[in-house]
C-alpha cells in the first residue's frame, strides 16, 4: 500500500463530502451534550481546507497536511479547531518531504498525530473524546502495518465511535453534564470515524469524484 | 508597557465579556497592562493566532497571567503560548475569569511577582461571595 | 416564557460582560430564559431598579436563580428582591459568575428544580479548569 | 433641639457642598483600595438628591427622606447608592408624617437607618466601612438624646474615620487587599463622617447659605 499527495488530497476531499452531508447530525449530537456546533465547525473548517489545498500543487505530504492543520486553527473556534488542527500538524511534521509512504509509515505518522491530540487535549481512555475513537484505530494500524485491512479500520472506528454512547465525559463541555452524559455518542467521536472512513476508502483505492 | 507589573491576559469564547472585563478592571487598577482575546470571526469561540497577538503585545519580562473562560480556551491558548515561543514567564491560572483577573489585577497593581498574581487569582475560587 | 426551566438572572457591573455571556449560554441551551442587568448609565456600576425589572422578566413559579460579579452587585440585587416582593423562589448563588452561570443553565436545560440549578452553579467553584 | 423639613434640607444641601467640595479627595481614597469612583459616586449621587429636593415642598420628613434615599438608590452604582439609599429609606420609614422630631426621635430613626445598612451589607464593627462611624455614632445620640453635643458627635465621627485607617477590610472591593488594605482610611467612612458632621452643624444651629 502507497499514500501519496494525489491519495491525501483524496482523503480530505472525501472527509469533507461526509461532513458536510452529516452536518446537521453531528450538531444534533453537540445539542445533545455540548453547544451544538461541532456540525457546523466541521463543515466550516473542512470547506476551508477544501479550498486551500483546491489550487496549490504539494511536492510532498508535510507542506500538505502543514496547510491541513494550520486552517483548521485558523478557522474552527471550538476545541475540535485546536485538536484535529494539532494533530494534523503534528501529522505533518512526521511527513517532511516525503512524497509517498507506506502502510508503516502511514500508522507511525497518525501515531504522533495522537500524541499531540493527547498532550492539547489531556484527555484519557474513556474520557468520551475523539481519543476514543483515535486510540484503538491508530493501534490497530500500528500493529497491522501493510497488512491493514480498510474494511476492519471501518468497523473499529464505528464500534468504538458507538462505545462513547455509555460513557461519562471527562472532558469538553459535555463534563459540565457529569453521568447526564451517558446515553450519548459523542460528536467529536463520530467526526474522527467519519475521519478514518475515509481515509479506509481511500486506502481501498475506491474512486476519486470530486 | 505603561510600567514593571505584571500583565493579564484575559480569553473567553466571546469577545464582549472580556472587552466588558477590561473596562471593569481598568477602573480598578488603570497601570496593569491587560490584553484579550474573544471569539472567532465574529461568532463564539477562541481563535490560537489572535491569542497569541494579544499575547504579544503584553508580553514583558515580569511576566503574563492568563486567564480563560472554558476548557477549550484553554486548548487554544496553551498552542498560542507554543507559538509565542518557549521558556517565557507565562502563568495560566486555574481561577474563575471575572473573579479571578479582578484579584489579578488588584495584586499586580501591588507590584508583585507572576507567581504571585496568579496565585491570587487562584484563591479567588475560594472567595466566599455571599456572607452569611 | 420559552418552557418551564428555571430561569436564570446574570448581573454584572457592566453590561458588556452579562450580555456577552448570554450570548455564550444561548448557544449552549436556546431554551432556558436569561436575563441580564448590568451597568448604571452607560458606566461601571450596578442599578436595583434595572434588576428588579430584570427579574420580573424571567421570573415564573419554577424560579430563577441570580449569580452576579461583585459584591455589591449583591447589595443592589437583593434590594431588588425586596422591591419585587417577598415569598418567591428565587436563590443567589454564591459562584463564580461565567463558569457558575454555564453550570446553571445546563442543569437547567435538563428541567432540573431552581435547587439543583443553584447547587450546580456552586459546584463550579470546585471546577478543576486545567487538569494536571 | 427640634429637627424639621427645613433642618432636613439644611443637612442634604450642606452634606452635597461638603462631597463637592471632597469629591477628588474621596476619590483618591477609593483609588487606594478600591476603584476610584468613591467621590464621584457620592457627588454625582448627592447632585441629584439636591436637584430632586430643591423644587418639591414637602410637607413631612418621610416623604422628604424617601426621595433622598430613592435617588441615591437609582442614581449611585457602587455599594455606596444602595447603602446609604437603604439607609435614608429606612430613616424616612420611621420618621413617617412626622413634620419635626426631637433629638431622642432622631436617634432612634438613625439607629433604623443603620440597622438597614447592617443588614444590606452585612458589615459588622471593624469591617473597615461606613459602618465602623455610623455604629459609635448612632450610639453616641442614642445615649445622649436631648443632650447631646454636636461638637462631641463632630469630634467622635472624625476620631472612627482616622480609626479604620488601622483595621483589614473585610467587606466591600477593599476586601481583595486583606492586610494590604490597612494604612488607608475607608472612602465610606469618610464620606459617612461628613455626613454626620453636616448633621452636626445643623443641629448646632448654623446658618444655611444655600
Ligand atoms: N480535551 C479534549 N480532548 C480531546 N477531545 C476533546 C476535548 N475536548 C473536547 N473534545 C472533543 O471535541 C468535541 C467537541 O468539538 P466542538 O463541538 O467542535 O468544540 P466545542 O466543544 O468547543 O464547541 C467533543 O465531542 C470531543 O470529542
Ligand atoms: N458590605 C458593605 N457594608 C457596609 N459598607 C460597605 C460595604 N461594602 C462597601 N462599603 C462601603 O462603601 C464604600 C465604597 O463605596 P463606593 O466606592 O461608592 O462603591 P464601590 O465599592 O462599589 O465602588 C467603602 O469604602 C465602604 O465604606
Ligand atoms: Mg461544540
Ligand atoms: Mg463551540
Ligand atoms: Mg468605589
Ligand atoms: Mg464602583
Amino acid at each position: 500500500m502507497l499514500f501519496d499527495v494525489s491519495g491525501a488530497k483524496h482523503w480530505i476531499v472525501r472527509l469533507n463530502q461526509k461532513l458536510q452531508e452529516q452536518k446537521k447530525y453531528l450538531t444534533s449530537l453537540d445539542q445533545a451534550i455540548g453547544d451544538g456546533d461541532h456540525g457546523l465547525n466541521m463543515a466550516r473548517g473542512f470547506q476551508e481546507v477544501v479550498l486551500k489545498i483546491h489550487d496549490t500543487e504539494y511536492k510532498d505530504l508535510g507542506t500538505f497536511f502543514k496547510d491541513v492543520g494550520m486552517t483548521l486553527i485558523l478557522k474552527v473556534g471550538g476545541a475540535s479547531g485546536p485538536l484535529y488542527g494539532t494533530a494534523f500538524l503534528k501529522f505533518s511534521m512526521e511527513l517532511k518531504e516525503k512524497k509517498e509512504i507506506n502502510g508503516i509509515e502511514l500508522g507511525e505518522a497518525l501515531s504522533a498525530a495522537l500524541e499531540g491530540i493527547r498532550s492539547r487535549g489531556r484527555a484519557q481512555l474513556g474520557d468520551k473524546t475523539i481519543v476514543d475513537v483515535w486510540e484503538p484505530v491508530v493501534d490497530l494500524m500500528m500493529s497491522e502495518g501493510e497488512n491493514l485491512n480498510p474494511d476492519e479500520l471501518i468497523r473499529l472506528a464505528n464500534e468504538k465511535m458507538e462505545d462513547t454512547k455509555d460513557m461519562e465525559a471527562k472532558k469538553g463541555r459535555a463534563a459540565y453534564l457529569g453521568k447526564r452524559s451517558i446515553g450519548h455518542i459523542d460528536p467529536g467521536a463520530t467526526s474522527s470515524m467519519y475521519l478514518f472512513e475515509a481515509l479506509a476508502e481511500v486506502l481501498k483505492g475506491e474512486s476519486y469524484e470530486e | 508597557m505603561k510600567n514593571n507589573n505584571v500583565s493579564i491576559l484575559l480569553i473567553s469564547h466571546c469577545y464582549e465579556i472580556v472587552s466588558g472585563l477590561k473596562n471593569l478592571l481598568n477602573q480598578v487598577q488603570p497601570d496593569v497592562n491587560i490584553a484579550i482575546s474573544g471569539g472567532i470571526h465574529d461568532e463564539i469561540g477562541t481563535n490560537a493566532f489572535d491569542i497569541k497577538n494579544a499575547l504579544e503585545s503584553v508580553y514583558t519580562s515580569n511576566g503574563v497571567v492568563i486567564l480563560f473562560d472554558l476548557g477549550s480556551a484553554l486548548i487554544n491558548a496553551e498552542l498560542a503560548v507554543e507559538m509565542f515561543g518557549g521558556n517565557k514567564k507565562i502563568i495560566f491560572a486555574d481561577a474563575p475569569l471575572v473573579e479571578g483577573a479582578y484579584a489579578a489585577v488588584v495584586e499586580s497593581g501591588l507590584g508583585n511577582t507572576v507567581e504571585e498574581v496568579a496565585n491570587a487569582a487562584e484563591s479567588a475560587k475560594q472567595l466566599q461571595k455571599i456572607s452569611d
